[in-house]
């Protein structure tokens, strides 16, 4: 296994990273968040001109045809400036679900238009505080003559105001099924208020909302247990975007405090500071090496990729936590206004700290794999 | 006061609590604290005076004053009774606790007799002007100036404060200013009783990370003050800031905790109800907080047992840092119980409660002295540790 | 509650505090350790001439007749200076298990020897380790005709070769007695090779061992349960000395980190190493206060004394940890060579840190107590 | 080398080691790394030779000096399976990593046809000698002295080195002393190989907390070394001491954390037996344990991947740090494990493993670096913060 860095890669982070600067700013996301925590021009961008999103998609769907590691590298840069584009739930969420669980055609079709560009996704995860996002599923589906007839409540979607496409887990005949359904055919979207609104939250309620026929995705023979495998790129991706944010949060920390003069000194120059800055970067850095790890497994496709990814979940989270925590520290009185940025991470860190399970859930069952490993 | 009749008082304090938080003051009970602080202005104003009807105002000052004369462990029960009723954010804890020690100490006679009452009958609300934005946690740096205007004898004030608390709800707002052209770090400051409305002088409220502002920038521009509002004498004003900060210390400490207590019983019973205490990560935090918050209980009280053991004082300089890295977890803690579906607001009171308790227990480590300067002067006072050294260009 | 010291209180205090400082010095310890963690002269001067033995013994067993915050306040200075005598098994686990549970007669006779300075003393704890030492009791007592046969094996009995007298709890028809042996009676005592020599353990192995009629020193209906009540002064004591040694293992580090120069300034300027010393300083502070709030308590009486001794377990055993591993890493090289005093603070750590169950059993434990209270 | 050549050559390793680490070796295995290294000191030098005879000494330096010439991926692949079948620590390890390099890089090419041999052959045992009771952390800070004796022409050297690790076991040592009398920090400072068996030098073990004495003070009193003994020239003693230091680093990273896991296993095995792994607070710390191993891993990875990634590089900063506290947590964890009854020392050869891992894991964060000193350039070369000022007297 080879960590390095291609010099394609390094340029693709580069250049994100340049991109994001000019287009990402803090004015920037303080005005998408004036606006419900979206902003369209950036997306349309990032989706369109740019084509990101097709970054891990195959190829024949019109995909640039590369891996996780990749997707890691974009998603650290969006993570770093608290991009408010629903990058995540497209590319790690909901693409994955499609190319895994979908039929040959839908894939196609689905993937395409979310590689070209022209589809902002999400999923109707029922749950998405749980290890396992599906163990519940909280929509039913029954077929009617034309298609299919929705109807249940989710309580929190990502990203769901501003996406155009929603794939809806559904119980058929007490199997999982998958559909498709447009954003433009459900009522209107009332979001949460949340906790970090940068990453946009909202219920997604279906009273007996018809569908066509096509809208059902699913190859016919889906198993709760199928969703565990693409949900492994929407925790890799969480991380990545973690990590990128973590790192982000330092990088303003550091320029604050060596600005800020208290006692005649830059902040930057007293020792405890220095130490508590350096420790911060030790834990990010070990946090990306195991994300960057786990990514590389994910592509060569190793059996314990799960345990790699549930590491790296454990570490960034942390890591981000802690950068946030000594960014409001770090930055005294004003650390605590709504006006400079620390808060921002403080919000994403406690918003996506319960994703997927807590550091202590996450823990517990990597002692569990352990054990049974060791057995 | 033995503990029999401490018990009765305490009785006393808990039955007025009981009889008069309630009817229209019942949507006071736990608002306006720190993180809510301007909550209900209007109703809390009158609460105040309600207080003060009810001899509650200022129950420690001499009764030449208008005080009771309370002894230290009855404004101890006091204050305990006060926040396990529920009693919300005193408006006027600015003038009862740190302005009024400070004129008995310092204040002419005029002085005393034009403030002090109004303070005890929750007329007039107090702000304090110490912090400014190139000062943060080192108040020898201050460079708002005060000049004596030679026509009318009075003082004039330039500059700006930060950080003053509910300053947008006050009357008044004492004020720390340099008063002697190029004098440098405590000496050549003055201590001002200024009113705050005036043309001079302009409010800016800041806004916190959790939404509220109770915080206020205070611009000041030529504000006027007439001399006889200067406490003590022009340059005195280090010294008589300092003994005002020793005011703050001791006496609400165990009130404060009492607060802790229920915000600390709130997250065990979500957790119960939620099922997160069933998680053994959860629950041994739980656990630790409780035994934090003991230790802190015994902390105070050796704090205030005022004995000659040096132990004790030595180790009083770490509870500003004890309480607020307690309470700044607590605040982690509650969202941690709340888990996935505390990211987004609910109608719950409760749970709204842990939010707001989340983003306001931030800045715990920071107000009234960074954890940084708290170790510093742990380390330096306490432990007798080199002193750090200032930059050059102070 | 008054928690402020006594000038009576404080004096004892200080003159333990200078006795020590000339009795228990580095070389005094060593010396001892030498001879298997015993040093005789010192605990002849203390427990004889100085007579601090009887300190929380009642008077009408000779006695001082003061109380657990007295005891405290000795046993923070033994723990200071890892003072190698075996008063914390004397005073604070044999004495409280003599007072409480004993017949009349034995206990004015046994507590008499002991506080006039005459026996040593300690109790063979079946299982030091767990909450409750006595849930399972290691050694059975048969009648014979003059007196009682004793059998069974103890693993680990503290200060067992240097006691005079060893309270040995056994079943006798299924019920526990209590018998005191002298350590004369008692074949050679071989010491565990142990973490911690200045607090010696060995195992007690009795084979058909007679003792007298008049051995046996309970009332004749004692329960399991009976032992929790002298226990805490056990669990107490221990958090004493723990709390005590803290405090001079950071004394220890100052005094060495003060003289230290390294890069042209000495260690104890550089501001993040002041930091570490006073967040130690809080922490111990955090757990003195506890302490002394629970030692107030088990003098008043109250209900809920358990839990705060137990709250001071887990804050003086932490405290202590944290004060040597700080030493350790502050004293740099040296902290790491037999020469230098900071181990022998980590060996009383790590060697105390499952006592009565470890910190996290104990939170555990805490955490149960507290649900009740709120149910 | 492709991943299927490489994974021939790890089974050429292994099966090399499995059919000499044993029978009269048997004893070593899993004997001789950190704390434990004066263990068995002859059969361990025995080993050494043994090593040789395979070809297992010297893998990755040039075939002209004796090596294979091994790739970075071989290298790496030969340190995981000698740790994974317990092999010993290295006697040889200073000679092969540490010398070797730097007279490849910096001696005459007598100095190589003298020294570099008996290093390849495991028969001669080097030591380092460069920290001072004055320098612990500050190797600029030298004392050690080296005067030319104009007689001889040879150097003579008087000073102190301490943490001198297995001098007792060695034949030669390379010492950085001060040749220019008056010089002060990296400059005028000399490196020289000096043979330890002479009457100039004196070797006194210092005996750790572990009980273990691999670690000496080396006592120099005019001790005598002839000048092609010099490597560089005199003054260039800082820049040939650095390089080589730069050597330690890398390579062995991955065969250390073999070792690593192997101690990790161990305790996991433990907490099962003993029922310790049942308490959740332990089995979370195994998880943790479990994860930091991982990142590690892949840390390293990224350092030995010697790519462009300016971020991989900033932070490489930081693995000595990461591993030092990992290592130390895990010699806790391993304590906590074992419980009450690993105070006391037993017959059962694992639980004494984890009591000598608990004393000699204290010791990582101080050799080879402070944590101190690491942070300090973490902060100011990693993230260019500010300088820590040194004292006035250096």
């Amino acid at each position: 296994m080879d960590l390095s860095l291609t010099e394609d890669q390094l340029f693709m982070r580069d250049e994100a990273n340049r991109f994001l600067a000019e287009r990402a700013t803090s004015e920037a996301v303080r005005a998408a968040i004036a606006s419900g925590g979206f902003d369209k021009a950036l997306w349309d961008s990032i989706s369109n001109e740019l084509g990101w999103c097709g970054i891990a998609i195959p190829e024949d769907a019109g995909g640039l045809g590369l891996g996780a590691f990749e997707m890691v590298l974009l998603l650290e840069e969006i993570g770093r400036r608290l991009a408010p584009v629903p990058f995540w739930t497209t590319v790690s969420v909901c693409a994955p679900v499609i190319r895994v669980l979908a039929t040959d055609e839908t894939r196609l079709a689905l993937l395409g238009r979310i590689a070209s560009g022209n589809a902002a996704a999400t999923v109707a995860l029922p749950r998405p505080a749980a290890n396992d996002p599906f163990e519940a599923i909280e929509f039913n589906a029954e077929p009617d003559g034309r298609g299919w007839i929705l109807s249940g409540r989710c309580a929190a979607v990502f990203n769901l105001a501003c996406a155009d496409l929603v794939v809806v887990p559904a119980r058929l005949n007490e199997r999982p099924a998958l559909f498709a359904v447009e954003r433009s055919s459900l009522s209107a979207i009332a979001p949460h208020d949340t906790l970090d609104p940068t990453m946009p939250v909202a219920p997604l309620s279906l009273a007996g909302v018809p569908v066509g026929a096509d809208a059902r995705i699913d190859r016919g023979d889906l198993d709760t247990g199928d969703f565990a495998a693409p949900l492994l790129w929407a925790r890799l991706g969480l991380a990545a975007e973690q990590v990128g944010a973590a790192s982000g949060c330092l990088e303003l920390t550091l320029a604050y405090i060596s600005e800020r003069v208290q006692f005649g000194r830059s902040i930057a120059s007293f020792q405890a500071v220095k130490h508590r800055c350096a420790e911060l970067l030790v834990r990010i850095g070990e946090a990306r090496s195991l994300l960057y790890g786990a990514a590389a497994c994910l592509d060569a496709g190793g059996d314990d990729v799960a345990r790699e990814i549930e590491g790296a979940g454990v570490l960034a989270s942390e890591a981000l936590w802690h950068a946030a925590e000594e960014a409001i520290q770090l930055h005294g009185g004003v650390g605590n206004t709504w006006e400079y940025d620390p808060h921002l991470y403080l919000r994403r860190a406690q918003a996506t700290a319960h994703l997927f399970g807590s550091a202590d859930a996450k823990l517990s069952r990597l002692a569990e794999f352990l054990q049974e490993a060791a057995a | 006061m033995n503990e029999q009749n401490l018990s009765a008082f305490r009785a006393e304090v808990a039955d007025w609590m009981k009889a008069n938080l309630c009817g229209r003051f019942a949507p006071l009970v736990d608002r306006g604290h720190a993180g809510d602080g301007d909550a209900l202005p209007d109703l809390r104003k009158e609460w105040e005076r309600e207080l003060a009807g009810g001899g509650w105002t200022c129950p420690g000052w001499p009764a030449e004053y208008g005080g009771r004369a309370l002894s230290v462990a009855e404004q101890v029960a006091f204050q305990e009774e006060y926040a396990r009723a529920g009693g919300p954010g005193r408006l006027g804890h600015i003038g009862e606790g740190l302005l009024g020690p400070t004129l008995i100490a310092f204040g002419t006679e005029t002085q005393k007799q034009r403030f002090l009452p109004p303070i005890r009958e929750g007329r007039e609300i107090w702000c304090q002007g110490y912090s400014e934005p190139e000062a943060g946690s080192d108040l020898a740096n201050i460079k708002t100036r005060a000049r004596l205007d030679p026509e009318t004898g009075d003082w004039l004030v330039t500059g700006q404060k930060v950080w003053t608390s509910l300053a947008h709800l006050s009357d008044w707002i004492f004020v720390v200013a340099r008063c002697d052209e190029g004098s440098v770090g405590p000496k050549g400051l003055i201590f001002l009783l200024m009113p705050l409305d005036q043309k001079g002088i302009e409010i800016h409220p800041i806004r916190q990370i959790g939404g509220g502002s109770e915080f206020n920038s205070v611009f000041f521009d030529d504000a006027r003050v007439s001399a006889d509002c200067v406490v003590g004498q022009p340059g005195d004003g280090w010294r008589i800031a300092m003994t005002l900060l020793s005011f703050e210390r001791g006496l609400s400490t165990l009130g404060q905790q009492m607060g802790f207590q229920r915000e600390l019983q709130l997250i065990a019973v979500l957790a119960r109800e939620n099922g997160a205490a069933a998680d053994p990560a959860i629950k041994m935090r739980i656990a630790r907080a409780w035994v934090g918050l003991r230790a802190m209980r015994y902390m105070a009280m050796r704090m205030l047992a005022d004995s000659s053991d040096p132990q004790a004082k030595l180790e009083s300089l770490g509870y500003k840092y004890q309480w607020s890295h307690w309470h700044r977890d607590l605040g982690k803690l509650g969202m941690d119980v709340l888990g996935f579906s505390g990211a987004s607001a609910t109608d719950d009171p409760r749970t709204e409660k842990l939010r707001q308790l989340f983003f306001f227990t931030r800045a715990d480590t920071v107000y009234g002295g960074t954890s940084e300067i708290q170790l510093n002067i742990i380390a330096e006072r306490g432990l007798g540790m080199p002193k750090e050294p200032r930059g050059g260009t102070a």
